[in-house]
Order: structure tokens, then C-alpha cells, then sequence
């Protein structure tokens, strides 16, 4: 415990070095990254210790505030999400290294490795806080933190905007935190989590409550609207943190509730099931519809809340009807999404991050053929897409098999009340990945593959090490969590005990029904490795002795086929914006050639977050306009003003007296 | 003795009457002035058992000030504040008169509600001091200048300060004058705001004084 | 001796500061003077003083907590002010809104009246008599006005105006309510009971109730008015507008909170005689009334000040709610009275350094503030963050604390306006302030003389300090203070 | 560990191409031709195996790549599917959704192949194939599981073994329900009549064909091949399904499996003659019908 709170107090005090230091941009990159980077491993040791020694080792100090006590614990749960968020952060910090870098002629680089630091040390914070005043803080200081770091480039008023937005969101999701915090501790009349009592007319509300306070922040449809916003803005390595890990703190509040709300109904499942489905969909369906890679890469995080909400809520259901077998796969695999999609994602927006950052846009329309000019970037990017796909053999894989499972016991249990949502997972989740496989066979072919489409690309050159080695590490994470799921799952058989309130004896007899088949898979994938190997050695045997002409693309005859002829992203995803035209209400502008010498004809399709647009915009302006049409109450006259006065008088006399 | 604070207290109804329905700047310093030495008349009236030193002094403090240094004061600034002599209401002569019998109606109610704990000097106390207050604030919420805005102010402190002398027996000396400064520091700096009213914007309208608000018409 | 010591000093620096005509040395007597003041008021929490004049004047748990938070301000200030005193040029100066000149009022007026000020507000926090609170609370008033009217031009001039008026009505009726007291302190023959507040807590109970009701709704309303609470604020957000930074951060910090403990003082005698929940009640209704107000008034409000300014009502209306809920939102109440001053006082102080940099003060004209002026950026940040209640700030605190008690009572409704007026404000807030802070500043529009001068600075960097140590760590002393002062609410 | 599994293996890799003539055949028939000779495939396949290879410019290794990873994940899901209802090699709870998957893989590294090319036909195609294997997807699964409620079970071995005559009786209608889903996904999946039609020869109207237009020699035959196998293996699906044969004796099973994949592959002939492609905005709708027909069994199963 202490050597965690050590790594935080280590992360802070870097992060005000750093700032003290910025005068000279290198050092204070130095210590801010190698500050994260030490921070990051010592509380990673830490974890390591609670979760194999799996004993919860807890600090409880008397804090001189009010409902507050400095109550730090860390247990398994807590250690199993620490992995990701101490993980990821380290590789992004040494990546960020060389991403700021360049901002040092116009920027100081001491804020946000302050920010970058705060952060990290406040997420660590979070995931062990055990007292509602300590972790509101915390969080509070995570969501400002991130805040500031989104409005790094504070320049644009996109930018601007997008911190606005997200400023607001969790402000306001924080909100209902607090009613949920201060509503669980009423009884007990203190705020510790072991002391939070909860009564069972209460339990529902408290759970829409934290649905709602922590949704935010995980970034359920219809609470995600900041999420979109808010990624894009921020420095890639940023939104690799944010994407990868600070949305899952809000996964691990809504466990962390689950386990303080004991004995729920099954249809808090049925609302995760929904939210998931929701999500899932909606995310990635928007995802297919964007120009901007990392706002793409944003929606499909949305995505894939959506399925970690899924398992939840499989698992929620299995608890709920008494059938141990889903409550544990569906935790099984919605827990290990959240690492897998922690791993990928951050992958993902680091080899974004490169790209954006060598060719100076983030208009995958503007982009293509970035493979030849960026090998490794290509290739990592290509790995990641495969599994967040969830393709084999991959790790994403693995994580969507065990939903999938989940669904399937589910679906074969007797009862109905279980198989009806269940079903619906199965549907919704099989739609969900062939999407997804739209969407980044969309992303990476139009990015990295055929030519390019604008001089963007041309100059672009691979990045240094210090960014190439944090993705090859993520690269390697996603085959080796997918080689080694077997032995992951079942480890993870206490986390799942904590979190379902089953007896880990009992959850690690009920996975071996899972990691046993998972054992076939992962031959099956080795095996697949192994034919690749074979087949490819095959065709280079074949065409070893032989001539391979390198010519021109097939192109019906065409003689001179250019790069703005081939296939846009836009036109790639059409077919199925047009089939679900109803969701996403994209906006279309068309000028069609007309006469018979057209001027230039041109199409613009645009396709903003339908939430923003229907939902939170009209409502803001409602409450503007209902505001300012009360403001003639302050007029200037000021014999009405002691008019007020005299009537508020009369008025109490009457009232009270009367 | 009764009849005669019953005498001074109707006096101060009438006169608080007259100042709604007067039209006229000067005039309605002097009906003020007027009150002012009723009032010191009035703490006589009600101290008259024990006539000793204080309640002199009191109310020759009390004349001094409501009836001679104030109006004195206003009338100054009326002189160099060259605005027209006219009151100029946001409500009529006769509607004010009516709202003013109105409020003499409500203020009886209320002190109907409130039963005095300890019979008072007269059963007209409460009910006048009530309907002076209320005048004074209709004044100032009905009247444009400032200066008869102050001149209202003096007249809803009139009506306080009736109650107090009619109902409070045993305030501390030091209170009583206490209170007498203060007003006195008010309308003493009240006349200098105005004083600086007048100089820049060479009128004493508030209705014309709305540049500061959060809403445009 | 100590406290006739606290009540003589501030007059006597006054007249000293009235008759003397160096700047420099005006200057440090107004330092020194506070210093001074603030020393012997940290004196107090180790030794208590006696009584004075038979327990009219006296010095207990609720005035020291609020002594202590005014003294501490006008050290801050004063330190403030000696920097803005230099920066305001004599003569005739242009003004920013308005293409017109106008003139500041003499220097020594102004030292004077600050100090004088100050004496009143002292008097505030210790009188325990109520004709003598009454007459504290009025010199507040008489004193401040000329500080309003410092920049002598028409529209600081119309705020003065407003701000007598309106004060002075209130005032006034908080006198009738005096009286209604005495009254409701003559009960059945016999000894009438003093006013003052220890005998009528003791004696609480012969007390004659419907007048006792009638003079706190008097007194509600009139000292409520100075307070401002809606919707008798009216002349708050226009002082504050135009009176000098400096000024609007003590009118904010410190005159609010003498108005508040007036009407505390009268909740007090309320509590003894057992009419407490008949006070809570208004209590609340004023708070709710102030919040919602605030909030139409705050979103979209194009001039910062008055944002500000509205804010105050806001957190006036908080603690309001606060002392109604009673119980552990009384304690919130009186934790926050101390948060909200500080961050308050700071925030006016950095809108002051922004309006001399940028020379408006529309929310919209001004760009960049983060670059522009690098510190008092991070400031206005940091203090739009903690007056909004964002942790780990003190005012998160105490609006938790207040939330607490809401919910403790199940006043359901009350905790869900309560929480709607805070992020609706919040989201006001933010909007203008963010907007402010960041962006790149328009190219003419940043003449900052001479950058910040540490004396712009210093003060508000120490009262960030002591919010964000208030909101990680809350001192015991501090503490038993806070809850000696709710107790005495009930 | 009997040799018995590994039977239905080699008779998928060595028949696969087979189906294609059977179709072709048939279609010939119909039209009144005596078409192709049934080995025809296997001789492409040795041609195109003994050919070179031409690569397009723009090309890097993924267009490479392609082929090579398809036809590994096909063989890969060969070793998963039953043969009628004789287990397959590899079963497990579950191996049905890394069947599914196998195939999505397939796809993946056909369509970024596709786009590789930077041709604006492959990537039209690519756009098809994506959009129309989303919707066959949910189809697929929901099909299987409904399958795998009715007979209890959660790998496709013990799912088809529990198919027989009794469990027909039951649940004739479901199951009819679920042959009618599989069939549209069988069509839509091999790119034939009326989602894809293979013999065409002009680009904007091809889905699977476009795609694969740059590919040549060796890479083209793995193609081949691989979509060969996906034939047979999603046919397999669907006759373990609608030829309930389960005895004791493995011959009899194994024969009336391979009679039932004949049967389908010439049903498939028969369709292709005599119906005509549909226009492409029209393909989602069969697709989605699908999938409500496989929902449909589903509810049918909840009552």
C-alpha cells in the first residue's frame, strides 16, 4: 500500500518538477516522462504483490474533513484495474516524450506534464479510494486534470469547445456521484465504502444514480457526447490514456457499485444489456461515418464500452437469476475487455497519433498509401485492427469469445426471463463485430493502403523510437494476452469473485468450463499461425523460380488511373450509412453537374452525434432562452427595487403571520 | 394627557397624507420639517411623567435635526439643483391619496394581528407608526426625484421612530442618539450623493438613473 | 481592553490617514494598521477577551470565526490596494467603457473610509447588543459608500445611489424590527429583558412570540437586504460593477458576512425561544429564491464583475439554505461563509488586474488571459474552479456538507434544486471564464502595465493557498470553531 | 483418439472444388448444355498453381498477405465443422463463434487486400462485401444459437449430433425456420445467385470477384480454393441441419452427409438457373429477413 502511495506522491512531485524545470524543454521532458515512467512501475509492482499475494492490504488515517478519512485499499479488483491504467500510462508518457517535443518552440511543456502526471496519480487514486470525500476528489482531479490536457491546444476553438463540452459533462455526471455518495452514507452516517448501507428500496435509484454518474465518464450512449469531442483534441498520447484507461474508471465505479449494492435484479442486467446494445451500435455505426481518424477511433471506444456494458450485463443477469455459470463469463469477458481494450485503444490512437503527426492531417480522406512510407506504424496499426475486431487469434478475440459464451449458457439456461436479453446480446454483438470490421477494414485500407491521396502523406517519415517503441510493446501485448488468455482468465477468478459476490472456489470451477475450451482456441489460433507459416512458405516455393511482374492496378483499360480515382472512405462506408440512415440522420450537400458544360459538382456529407444534435443542444438553448426571458427583473429603477423590498415584506408578514 | 398623543398622532397620519397628495418640492420639505418637530412634540407627550433632563434633550435633538437641520440641508440642495419644483409622480394625486387610505386600512389590520403585549400610551400607536412606514416607502417607490426620495426616507424613519417612542420603554440613551446620528449621517451623505447627481447629469431623476441593469429593453 | 484596542484602532489610523498628505506614508499606515488589527485578532483564538460595556460587546465563537475571516481579508487588500493605489494615476484618466474622463476621488478620502470601514465591521462581529449591531451594520453601509463613488464618474455614481437607497430602507426596517424585538422583550409586565443576545437566549422563553416572529421577519428583510439575498440584492451586482476591485472583493468577502451574522443573531434568540423551525423555514426559502435568481442572472452574463457579483448572491443564498437545513448543513453554512469569502475576495482582485490589463470588463472583448497575464490567469482559473465547488477545493466541502443535511432531512426536493441551480451556474460560469482564460488574445486589446507587480499577485496566491489547504485539510482549532458557531444556531 | 473425425477433413479438402463443377453442371443442364467435366476445377487450380505472378505498383505485402491468411483461416475452421452429425476434429464449447470468426478473418484479409490496389473496383466491392457480411453476420449466429438451445449444447459437433429424426419431429418448424436463414446466409456467404453472381463479367456489378481481380498464379488459387472450402464448410452447416441422419454407423451417416452436400450443391444450381441477380439495394433486405427468420426460431423455442 504504501509503496502505491509512495508512486503517487513520486508521480505529483514530478509533474512539479517538471514545471518548475521548463525553461529548458528537454529536461523537463526528461523528468516529467521518467517521473511517469517511475511512478507508473512502482505502483505496477504493488498491484503486482496485492494480486498475487491476493491479500487486501488497506490504510485508513483520520482526515480532518468533514464525512472524509483518508481510507485507501487495495484489493483485487482494484490491483486488476490498476494493471491497465499504470501500463498504458508508462508507454504513453516515454511516447509523449517525443510527441511534445515538438511543441516546444510554442509552448511551455511543464503544464501538461503536470497534468499528465496528475492524472495518472489521481486515476491510481480512484481505483483505491475507499471513502466517498477521498474519492470524489479524486475524480474531480482526474476529470480537470484531463480537462486541462485536452485544452493543450488551447489556440483553436475546436478545441475550446471540445474542453467546454467535456468540462460540462462530467461536471454534471459528478453531480449525481455526490447525491449517490451522500445517499448510500445517510444511514450509516459516514461515507467509507465498508460502511456505505444501503436499503433495498433505495438499491435502485442509487444504481440509476451511479448508471448515470459513472456512465459519463465511461461514455454510455446517450451519456457520451463529450467523449467524441473531447479525444480528438487532445495530444495523442493524452487520448491514449483517456481512451485506454479513464474511461474505464467509470467501468470500475459501476463494479465497484455492484458490490456495494448486493443482490441486484435482473433488470438492472436487462438496462446494461440495452445501454450495451445502444452503445455497441450506435458507437461504431458513428464511427464508420467520421472523416477524423481519432474521432473515429473516439466512437468506436463508445463501441466498446458498449460491449464491456454487455458483459456486465450478462453477468449482472447471471447474479441476478441465480446462474453462476453467466454472472462469471459475462464478468470474465467484460472485465477482460476492459484490458484488451485498453491495450488495443491505446495502440490504436499512439499509431493515429504518428500518423496525424507526420502528415499533418487527421482527414483519412486526405491520407492513403502510409503504409510504404511508415512500415512499423502500418503494421502495428494493422495488428490492433484485427483485434479490436475481435478476429483471432488476437486478444480481442478472446474477450468477445467469453461474452459470446456467457450469451450462449445463458441462452441454453431453462429460464426465459435471462434468455430473451441474452439472445439479443448474441444478435446485437454478431452486428457489432461485422461493423467493426467495416469500420477498420475502412480505416486502415483508406489510411495505410493503396496511394496517396494528397502530398500530406508524401512527406511523412516514420517516427522516432521513443514513439515506436511504446507501440510495438502494445503490438506485443495484444498477441500475448491472446496466447496466454487461458492462464489470464483463470487468474482473474478472484477479481470475478469480488465483483460477483460468488465464492472464488466456486467462480474458478465455474471458469474452467471456459478457459478449457479457451485452451482449444488458442491451439486453434497456434494452428492457424503454424498454416500461415506453411502456406506462405508454400507460395514462396512456388514462386520462387518463377517471374513476378510488377504492373499497373487493374483498371478495365483505363490508361492513366489516378489516386483521387480511387475508392474513398466516405463512398466505402455508404452502403451501410445508407441502410441505417434512420440512426445517424447525416447531413448531405450536393451539387449535381448539370447542362452540358457542368460546373464542378461536389458532395459534402456530414454526420454529427445525433445525441448533441437532438438531445443536449435544444435542451441547452431551452434552459438560455427560459433564463434570459426572467432577467427583466433586473430593470435599473430603483424605486422598484425598494419596491421588492416592500413587497417581500408585505407578502412574509401575510404569509407567516397571517 | 392620552388625548393629546392621540392629538400628535393623528397629526402625523394627516400630515403623512398631505405629503402624498402636495405637488410641490418646497412643500413637502416643510410638511416633512412639520413632522419632524410633531415627533419631538410627541416624545415629550410620552415621557411627560418623568420630565427629566434626557427626554429634553431627546427631543430637543429630535426637533433640531427632523425639524430644522434636514429640511435646512434638503433645501439647500434644492436651490442648487436648478430642477422644475414639481414632485412629478409615476402615480396621481388622487390615487395616491386612495392607495394612502388603503394602507391606512392595512396597517390597522396588522396591528390588529399583533396584540401589544402591555397596553401602550395610546391604541393609535401601532397603526399611525405602521401607516407612516408604509407611506414613506409608497413615496419613495412613487416618486421620481431624489430628493423626494430622501424626504420619503425621513418619513419611514418618522413612522419607525414613532414606534419606538411610543412602545419602547428603557432604550439605552446611547441607542436613542445613536440612532438619531446615524440617520442624520445618511441623509447627510444621501445629500451629497445628490449634491453629485446633480452636477453630473444636471438632474435628480432617478428614473433616469438605469444605465446599470441586465436587461435591454 | 483587547477589543476596545481591535474598535479604537482602525478609527485612529482613519483619522491619522484623513490628515496626512504623503502617499507613501498614507499608504503604510493602511498596512501597518492592518497588520496590526490582524495580529491582535490572531491574539483572540489564544487568549479571549473580556467583555466590554456589560456584555454588549463581546467577542463569541460565531464573531471571532467572522472577525477573523474580515481582519484577514483587509490585510490581503490593504497589501492589494497599496499596488492599485499606484497604478491609479491621478488627474484625469479615460474611461474603458465609455469614451469619457473622469477622476478618481481623493487618495486620503479613500484610505480613510477603507479603515473606517473596517472599524464598523469589527463592531459588527463583536456587538452583541442589538441596537448596537443596528448601528454597526448602518456605519458599514455610510462608510462604504464613498469607496463605491471612488472612480468619479456617472455610473459609479448611479451604484452609490442604489446602494444607499436600497441599504438605507433596509436598514430602516431592520430598526422597526429592533423595536418589534423590544417589544416582544417587554412581555408581561415585570423588567423589561435587555436586548442583548446572552439575556434574551436566557430569558428566551418569556419572549412574546408573534412579535418576536413579526421583528425577525423585520429584521430578515432588512438585514437580508444588505446581505443580498433575492430578492432584496438589487443593489449588489451594480456596486460591485463599478466600485474598485479592491472594494468589491471586502463588499463581497466581508460586508456580506456582517449582514449575514445579523440575521443570525436574531435566528439565535429564534432557537432559544423555541421558534426555530418558523426561521429555518424562510431560511430556506431565501436561500432557493438567491440561488435561482443567481443562476438566470450569471448564465450568458456579459460583464465579469457582475458575474462575480451574482455569484456572491448565489453563496449567499448556499448559506442561507445552509443555516435553514440546520443540523450538519449549519456547520456546511458556516465552513463555506469562510470559503466563499476567500475565493470570492480573489477572484475580485484578479478581475481587477484583468480589467487594468485589458481595460473592459465584457466577458466577450477579453482573449487569452493565460497568456496574456500567465499568473493571475492561473489564478482565475483556479478560483472559477473552487467558487463552482470543484474539488479539492474548500467550497467542495462545504457544498458537500450542505448536500449532506439536505438529505439527511430527505428534503429531496431541496437537494435536487440545489444541485440543478450549481451545475446550471456551473455551466455559466465556465462558459464565460474558460472563454476568458484561454484562446489567443485580440492584438490591441493587452496593454498590461508593467506585467503584474507582485503586490497584484501575492494576495491572491496566498488566499488560493488557504482555499486549497481548507479543502484537503481543515485545522482543529478551525474546526471546533465551526462547530461552536453552528451549535449556537441549533 | 479414432481416426474417424480426420475422414470428414480430407474429404472436405480433396472434394471442395468438386461442388463447383456439381454446380456449374447442373446450371448446364438446365440450359441444356452438357457443361464443364467435374475435374475442371482441379485443373485451374494446377494451372494457376503453376503460373507466376504480376503485382500491381501500388501493392505492398498485405495485398500479399491476402490470400495466404485466408486460406489458413479456412482450413483452420475445416477441423471445426461436423461431418452431418459425426463430431468434427476439434470441438469445444464455443467453437462455433471461432468458426464465425475464422470467417470474419477471411474477409478482413480479403477486403484490406482489395484495398491495397488503390483500385476503385476492388475498393467498391470491398465496400459491398463489408456491408453485406454485417448483415449475414447476426443471421449466422443466431441461427447456431438457436440450434444450440434446442439440442442443449455449445459446440457444433455435439450441437449436429443432437439433430436427428426425434428432434425434428419436435421441432419441425424451428428448424425449417433455420434452414430458410442458413440457406440465404449459405448464398449470400459464397457470393452466389441472388446476392453475387460469379459468372459475370462486368466489374460495377460484382461483389466477391471485383475484389479479387488483381490477384493472379498462386495467390488466385489459394483464393480459389479458399472459397471452395467456405462452400463446402457452410454447406455442411446447412445439411447437418436438414439430413437429420444419425445412426450408430459412421458410413451411413458420412454417406448421407455427402449425398446432403451434393443435394445442396446442385439446389444451388437450380436456384442460380432460374433466378436472376437482385439489385444490390435489394440484397440487405434477404439478409436482414434472414436473420429475422433465425430470430423468429428463436422466439418460436422461448414459448
Amino acid at each position: 500500500m504504501l509503496l502505491l502511495l509512495g508512486a503517487t506522491v513520486l508521480l505529483v512531485a514530478s509533474g512539479f518538477a517538471a514545471v518548475t524545470i521548463q525553461q529548458s524543454p528537454r529536461w523537463c521532458n526528461a523528468v516529467g516522462a521518467s517521473g511517469a515512467v517511475a511512478g507508473c512501475l512502482l505502483g505496477l509492482l504493488s498491484a503486482l504483490r496485492a494480486l498475487l499475494g491476493a491479500s487486501d492490504s488497506s490504510l485508513r488515517l483520520a482526515w480532518e474533513v468533514p464525512g472524509g478519512a483518508f481510507f485507501v485499499q487495495m484489493d483485487v479488483l482494484s490491483a486488476f484495474f490498476l494493471f491497465p491504467v499504470l501500463g498504458l500510462s508508462a508507454l504513453a508518457a516515454v511516447y509523449g516524450s517525443e510527441y511534445l517535443r515538438h511543441y516546444q518552440q510554442r509552448k511551455w511543456l511543464g503544464p501538461p506534464w503536470f497534468f499528465f502526471n496528475l492524472l495518472v496519480a489521481s486515476m491510481v487514486l480512484v481505483v483505491v479510494a475507499r471513502n466517498g470525500v477521498l474519492f470524489l476528489i479524486a475524480w474531480e482531479v482526474m476529470a480537470l486534470a484531463s480537462f486541462f490536457l485536452v485544452t493543450f491546444d488551447d489556440e483553436s476553438v475546436e478545441v475550446r469547445e471540445a474542453g467546454w463540452t467535456y468540462l460540462v459533462a462530467t461536471h454534471v455526471g459528478t453531480a449525481f456521484l455526490l447525491a449517490f455518495f451522500v445517499l448510500a452514507g445517510r444511514a450509516s452516517g459516514s461515507l467509507d465504502f465498508d460502511r456505505l448501507s444501503v436499503a433495498p428500496t433505495e438499491a435502485s435509484l442509487l444504481f440509476l444514480l451511479a448508471v448515470v454518474g459513472f456512465g459519463t465518464k465511461a461514455g454510455f450512449a446517450p451519456f457520451h457526447v463529450w467523449l467524441p469531442e473531447a479525444h480528438p483534441a487532445a495530444p495523442s498520447h493524452v487520448s491514449a490514456v483517456m481512451s485506454g484507461v479513464m474511461l474505464k474508471t467509470g467501468i470500475y465505479g459501476l463494479v465497484r457499485t455492484l458490490t456495494i449494492l448486493a443482490s441486484p435484479p435482473a433488470w438492472w442486467g436487462w438496462l446494461l444489456c440495452g445501454i450495451g446494445l445502444v452503445s455497441g451500435i450506435g458507437g461504431v455505426l458513428f464511427a464508420l461515418a467520421q472523416r477524423d481518424v481519432k474521432r473515429m477511433l473516439a466512437y468506436s471506444s463508445v463501441e466498446n464500452i458498449g460491449i464491456i456494458a454487455l458483459g456486465l450485463g450478462i453477468g449482472v443477469l447471471g447474479v441476478a437469476t441465480g446462474v453462476p455459470a453467466l454472472a462469471v463469463l459475462g464478468f470474465a469477458g467484460g472485465l477482460l475487455h476492459v484490458v484488451n481494450h485498453a491495450v488495443v485503444k491505446g495502440l490504436l490512437f499512439l499509431a493515429a497519433g504518428s500518423v496525424a503527426h507526420a502528415t499533418g492531417t487527421r482527414d483519412i480522406e486526405r491520407l492513403g498509401g502510409a503504409m510504404k512510407r511508415m512500415p512499423y506504424t502500418g503494421a502495428v496499426f494493422l495488428i490492433a485492427a484485427i483485434a479490436i475486431c475481435g478476429l483471432p487469434p488476437l486478444n480481442g478475440f478472446v474477450s468477445e469469445w467469453l461474452i459470446f459464451l456467457g450469451a450462449l449458457h445463458g441462452s441454453i439456461s431453462p429460464g426465459r426471463s435471462a434468455a430473451i436479453p441474452v439472445l439479443a446480446v448474441i444478435g446485437g454483438l454478431a452486428l457489432i463485430g461485422g461493423l467493426a470490421a467495416a469500420c477498420f477494414t475502412r480505416a486502415f485500407g483508406v489510411v495505410f493502403l493503396g496511394t496517396a491521396r494528397s502530398d500530406h502523406v508524401t512527406r511523412a517519415h516514420e517516427p522516432g523510437l521513443a514513439m515506436r517503441l511504446p507501440m510495438l510493446l502494445l503490438a506485443a501485448g495484444c498477441v500475448l494476452i491472446g496466447s496466454f488468455a487461458p492462464l489470464l482468465v483463470g487468474g482473474l477468478a478472484p477479481v470475478i469473485a469480488s465483483a460477483t459476490g460468488l465464492q472464488t472456489p466456486q467462480v474458478a470451477t465455474h471458469l474452467v468450463s471456459a478457459t478449457r475450451p479457451l485452451q482449444y482456441v488458442v491451439w486453434s489460433a497456434l494452428g492457424l499461425l503454424v498454416v500461415v507459416a506453411l502456406l506462405a512458405g508454400l507460395r514462396r516455393a512456388l514462386l520462387a523460380d518463377r517471374r513476378a511482374e510488377v504492373g499497373l492496378t487493374w483498371d478495365c483499360g483505363y490508361v492513366q488511373p489516378s489516386a483521387r480515382m480511387q475508392y474513398t472512405a466516405s463512398s466505402f462506408a455508404q452502403p451501410l450509412m445508407h441502410l441505417f440512415g434512420v440512426l445517424l440522420q447525416t447531413q448531405q450537400r450536393t451539387v449535381t453537374p448539370a447542362g452540358f458544360f457542368p460546373r464542378a459538382a461536389s458532395l459534402i456529407t456530414k454526420t454529427p452525434d445525433v445525441c448533441a444534435e437532438r438531445l443536449y443542444q435544444p435542451a441547452f438553448r431551452g434552459i438560455g432562452r427560459g433564463l434570459s426571458s426572467l432577467r427583466w427583473l433586473q430593470h435599473g429603477r430603483v424605486h422598484l427595487y425598494v419596491l421588492y423590498i416592500a413587497v417581500t415584506l408585505l407578502v412574509l408578514l401575510v404569509w407567516k403571520l397571517g | 394627557m392620552s388625548v393629546w398623543v392621540d392629538t400628535a398622532l393623528v397629526l402625523l397620519a394627516l400630515t403623512s397624507l398631505l405629503l402624498v397628495a402636495s405637488s410641490r418640492l418646497t412643500r413637502c420639505i416643510r410638511i416633512v420639517a412639520f413632522q419632524g418637530s410633531i415627533l419631538g412634540v410627541l416624545t415629550l407627550l410620552v415621557h411627560h411623567d418623568e420630565l427629566v433632563l434626557r427626554t429634553l434633550m431627546l427631543a430637543a435633538a429630535i426637533v433640531a435635526l427632523k425639524g430644522a437641520a434636514f429640511p435646512w440641508l434638503l433645501s439647500r440642495v434644492l436651490q442648487d439643483a436648478d430642477v422644475r419644483r414639481e414632485v412629478e409622480p409615476l402615480v396621481g394625486y388622487i390615487s395616491s391619496l386612495l392607495i394612502g387610505t388603503l394602507m391606512l386600512a392595512v396597517s390597522f389590520w396588522l396591528s390588529a394581528r399583533l396584540p401589544l403585549p402591555r397596553p401602550a400610551v395610546s391604541s393609535l400607536v401601532v397603526p399611525i407608526a405602521l401607516f407612516t412606514t408604509l407611506i414613506g416607502l409608497f413615496v419613495i417607490v412613487t416618486r421620481r426625484t431624489a430628493l423626494t426620495q430622501v424626504l420619503a426616507y425621513l418619513v419611514l424613519e418618522n413612522g419607525i421612530y414613532v414606534f419606538g417612542v411610543g412602545l419602547v420603554q428603557g432604550t439605552p440613551m446611547l441607542v436613542e442618539l445613536g440612532v438619531l446620528l446615524d440617520v442624520f449621517v445618511a441623509v447627510f451623505v444621501m445629500g451629497i450623493a445628490i449634491f453629485h447627481i446633480n452636477r453630473e447629469f444636471d438632474h435628480i431623476d432617478t428614473e433616469q438613473l438605469t444605465l446599470l441593469k441586465d436587461w435591454a429593453e | 481592553m483587547m477589543l476596545l484596542l481591535l474598535l479604537l484602532l482602525p478609527v485612529v489610523a482613519a483619522v491619522g490617514a484623513y490628515f496626512t498628505t504623503h502617499d507613501g506614508a498614507r499608504r503604510t499606515v493602511l498596512v501597518m494598521s492592518a497588520a496590526a488589527h490582524a495580529t491582535m485578532v490572531t491574539a483572540t483564538w489564544a487568549v479571549t477577551p473580556a467583555p466590554l460595556l456589560g456584555g454588549w460587546v463581546r467577542l463569541d465563537a460565531l464573531g471571532q470565526l467572522f472577525l477573523s475571516v474580515t481582519s484577514a481579508l483587509f490585510l490581503l487588500v490593504a497589501i492589494h490596494s497599496v499596488g492599485y493605489l499606484q497604478r491609479e494615476s491621478r488627474g484625469a484618466r479615460r474611461d474603458s467603457e465609455e469614451a469619457l474622463w473622469f477622476a478618481n476621488a481623493p487618495e486620503a478620502t479613500f484610505t480613510t473610509c477603507l479603515l473606517l470601514f473596517l472599524a464598523a465591521m469589527t463592531l459588527v462581529t463583536v456587538s452583541h447588543r442589538f441596537g448596537l449591531l443596528w448601528l454597526a451594520i448602518e456605519m458599514t453601509t455610510l462608510a462604504s459608500a464613498p469607496l463605491i463613488y471612488f472612480h468619479r464618474h456617472h455610473r459609479s455614481l448611479e451604484a452609490t445611489w442604489k446602494y444607499l437607497l436600497v441599504c438605507s430602507v433596509g436598514i430602516a426596517l431592520a430598526l422597526l424590527g429592533n423595536f418589534f424585538l423590544a417589544v416582544a422583550a417587554s412581555n408581561h409586565g415585570g423588567e423589561p429583558i435587555p436586548l442583548v443576545l446572552n439575556d434574551l437566549i436566557e430569558r428566551a422563553a418569556e419572549l412574546h412570540v408573534p412579535w418576536l416572529k413579526a421583528a425577525f421577519l423585520l429584521l430578515m428583510v432588512g438585514y437580508g437586504t444588505k446581505m443580498g439575498l433575492a430578492p432584496l440584492h438589487t443593489w449588489l451586482p451594480d456596486a460591485h460593477s463599478e466600485a474598485p476591485s479592491v472594494v468589491s472583493a471586502l463588499l463581497s468577502g466581508a460586508l456580506l458576512n456582517c449582514a449575514f451574522l445579523g440575521v443570525l443573531r436574531i435566528q439565535q434568540v429564534c432557537e432559544a425561544a423555541g421558534q426555530g423551525a418558523f426561521g429555518r423555514d424562510v431560511f430556506v426559502d431565501f436561500g432557493l429564491l438567491s440561488m435561482a435568481v443567481a443562476a438566470v442572472f450569471i448564465v450568458g452574463q456579459p460583464d465579469y464583475k457582475r458575474m462575480l457579483a451574482y455569484s456572491s448572491v448565489e453563496h449567499m443564498g448556499l448559506l442561507s439554505l445552509g443555516v435553514g437545513l440546520g443540523g450538519v448543513a449549519a456547520f456546511g453554512a458556516m465552513l463555506h461563509a469562510v470559503n466563499h469569502s476567500l475565493t470570492k475576495a480573489m477572484l475580485f482582485l484578479i478581475a481587477g488586474n484583468i480589467l487594468a490589463a485589458y481595460r473592459t470588463k465584457s466577458t466577450r472583448d477579453v482573449r487569452g488571459v493565460l497568456r496574456v497575464l500567465p499568473m493571475s490567469g492561473v489564478l482565475w482559473v483556479t478560483g472559477f474552479l473552487a467558487i463552482t465547488g470543484s474539488p479539492p477545493f474548500g467550497p467542495f466541502l462545504s457544498e458537500l456538507t450542505i448536500l449532506r443535511g439536505a438529505l439527511d432531512q430527505d428534503r429531496s426536493v431541496v437537494a435536487f434544486l440545489y444541485l440543478t441551480f450549481l451545475a446550471v451556474i456551473f455551466v455559466g460560469m465556465a462558459t464565460a471564464v474558460l472563454r476568458m482564460a484561454q484562446g489567443t488574445p485580440a492584438t490591441e486589446a493587452t496593454n498590461a502595465p508593467g506585467g503584474e507587480p507582485v503586490s497584484a499577485i501575492v494576495p491572491s496566491a496566498v488566499l488560493a493557498a488557504i482555499v486549497l489547504v481548507l479543502g484537503l485539510y481543515i485545522p482543529g482549532p478551525l474546526r471546533d470553531a465551526l462547530a461552536a458557531a453552528a451549535r449556537t444556531l441549533g | 483418439m479414432s481416426l474417424a473425425p480426420f475422414v470428414h477433413l480430407l474429404l472436405a479438402l480433396v472434394c471442395a472444388p468438386l461442388l463447383f463443377s456439381v454446380i456449374n453442371r447442373t446450371k448446364a443442364m438446365i440450359a441444356g448444355r452438357d457443361g464443364q467435366v467435374l475435374l475442371q476445377p482441379y485443373y485451374d487450380l494446377a494451372k494457376l498453381l503453376k503460373k507466376g505472378a504480376v503485382y500491381s505498383g501500388t501493392t505492398t505485402w498485405v495485398f500479399r498477405a491476402g490470400p495466404v491468411v485466408g486460406l489458413a483461416a479456412l482450413l483452420v475452421a475445416t477441423a471445426l465443422v461436423p461431418f452431418g452429425g459425426r463430431a468434427a476434429p476439434v470441438a469445444f464449447a464455443g467453437d462455433l463463434i471461432l468458426f464465425a470468426s475464422l470467417l470474419g478473418l477471411l474477409r478482413f484479409f480479403t477486403v484490406i487486400a482489395a484495398l491495397d490496389t488503390g483500385s476503385s473496383f476492388e475498393g467498391m466491392g470491398a465496400s459491398r462485401e463489408v456491408t453485406f457480411s454485417a448483415l449475414a453476420e447476426p443471421a449466422l449466429l443466431l441461427g447456431l444459437a438457436a440450434v444450440a438451445r434446442q439440442t442443449g449444447s455449445l459446440s457444433l459437433s455435439t450441437m449436429y449430433a443432437g439433430v436427428d429424426l426425434d428432434t425434428w419431429v419436435v421441432a419441425a418448424p424451428v428448424f425449417a425456420l433455420l434452414a430458410g436463414a442458413l440457406l440465404v446466409v449459405f448464398l449470400a456467404e459464397n457470393a452466389r445467385i441472388p446476392v453475387d453472381d460469379p459468372t459475370t463479367h462486368l466489374e460495377l456489378t460484382m461483389i466477391h470477384e471485383v475484389m479479387v481481380l488483381d490477384h493472379g498464379g498462386p495467390d488466385l488459387a489459394f483464393i480459389l480454393y479458399a472459397s471452395a472450402l467456405k462452400l463446402w464448410l457452410l454447406g455442411m452447416l446447412l445439411v447437418g441441419l436438414v439430413v437429420p441422419v444419425r445412426t450408430a454407423n459412421p458410413w451411413l451417416d458420412g454417406g448421407a452427409a455427402t449425398a446432403g452436400m451434393i443435394g445442396v450443391a446442385i439446389l444451388t444450381g437450380i436456384i442460380e438457373s432460374c433466378m436472376a441477380r437482385w439489385r444490390l439495394t435489394r440484397v440487405p433486405q434477404l439478409l436482414v429477413a434472414a436473420s429475422v427468420l433465425s430470430a423468429l426460431a428463436l422466439a418460436l423455442m422461448l414459448r
